[in-house]
């Protein structure tokens, strides 16, 4: 059974010990991937806020950590996320996969942020020099998103 | 039947509230019926029925249209953009 | 121009520093991936030794940090090789990349992991408690690097 | 010409040693014709010969056959497994 941890809070994320956590953790895993989202610096941003939703955020990104596991024989898996405000370049989030092969933490990585994008409720507002926005989605999330979940069934099927 | 309607991010923004209290008359079943009652008291509200927006019902998000119940609350989301 | 670090040493590696180096150093990436290869414990196996052929492996590997940085427009490529004896766990290889955009630090990490199994001069020996052995080289790493060749030979045509 | 000739890993227990110098006849103007001289002498350097052994000449790695020149240092190297 792998062990999943989730984390939403608006603390500032110490990804360096959570990648430690998992390397060196269990000698039954070959390989640990991690994948870091962090404060793009853009012309005029100033700042990023994220709203979510308590609870069902929590429950979503169970789900999918626990889908990658269940998918990729995953040892652990980690997905760490912030809300609230962060300043340009801090980490907005945090993934990370273990598995005896590389390819299965690897893959499972790229799965996780992928699917969080389009299936947590998290919602991203820009604070610019000239006023602030929500963002708007972006096609390439949906497609990203879409693209495993059409690999997944057809493997399944 | 008593529903507690909740606007997330820009649909906040949009319907110029964040939370309120329905009791809606008892042919309203389902949030499409939902949406349709609301648009006819605000305008603003056919951006719920946007195919784009999702559901939370109670808690969990659900696909539309929704059964409601008495009690229930409902939140409308704007597609998520987190990671 | 990408920052590459290529370290290849007998001691251990601090995977969580390494990448707290990359994120939240440059407010022009969005993402960081990073890989960590460790010693998995398999039945009978006590450690791993690595040899490698100093000077040539240094230039390998920063081969394919600078390939991979050119390729994905990374804006720091890192690539950390331990040598010597590693018990059960400890980490042999890390390996991380910063960018703009997700999918480019994901791909350039994973071909980074790919390439140097087969492209820069190490070699295995495993200690099992019933003696030692060099360790073959297998055909799904040949494979895995192959696909990176014909890849990026595609897209340049 | 003198050729300092290395052998890395399984190759190095197989040969029963890591490096030696040679001085060879100067009809031996490259790696193949160095290999083939070698199995003249130890029918165990037919591994040498084996497509999978990359070379190594002059702390570069380069594609067989190679040329050689005196002076050089030419090590035979089993496949890479690394990472």
């Amino acid at each position: 059974m792998a062990r999943i941890t989730v984390t939403v809070s608006s603390f500032p994320i110490a990804c360096g010990d959570l990648l430690d956590r998992l390397a060196g953790d269990d000698a039954d895993c070959g390989g640990v991937a991690s994948f870091t989202g962090q404060v793009r610096a853009e012309p005029g941003l100033v700042a990023l806020e994220l709203e979510h939703y308590p609870g069902v955020t929590e429950d979503a990104l169970t789900r999918i950590a626990r889908s990658a596991a269940d998918q990729w024989s995953l040892h652990q898996a980690i997905i760490h996320h912030r809300v609230g405000r962060m300043e340009l370049g801090e980490v907005i989030v945090f993934v990370a996969a273990s598995a005896p092969h590389r390819r299965a933490a690897l893959d499972a990585t790229a799965y996780m942020i992928d699917m969080l994008k389009t299936d947590a409720p998290f919602w991203k507002r820009v604070h610019t020099q000239a006023g602030s926005h929500w963002v708007e989605a972006r096609d390439t999330d949906r497609e990203a998103a879409a693209f495993w979940t059409d690999t997944l069934a057809s493997e399944d099927a | 039947m008593k529903i507690t309607i909740r606007y997330m991010a820009a649909l906040r923004d949009r319907m110029g509230q964040s939370e309120c209290v329905l009791d809606l008359p008892d042919t309203i079943t389902d949030s499409a019926a939902l949406t349709a009652h609301l648009r006819a008291a605000d305008p603003a509200a056919e951006a719920l029925e946007h195919p784009s927006i999702r559901l939370i019902r109670n808690d969990e998000i659900v696909a539309k249209p929704v059964a409601l119940e008495t009690g229930d609350t409902l939140a409308f989301c704007p597609p998520f953009t987190g990671g």
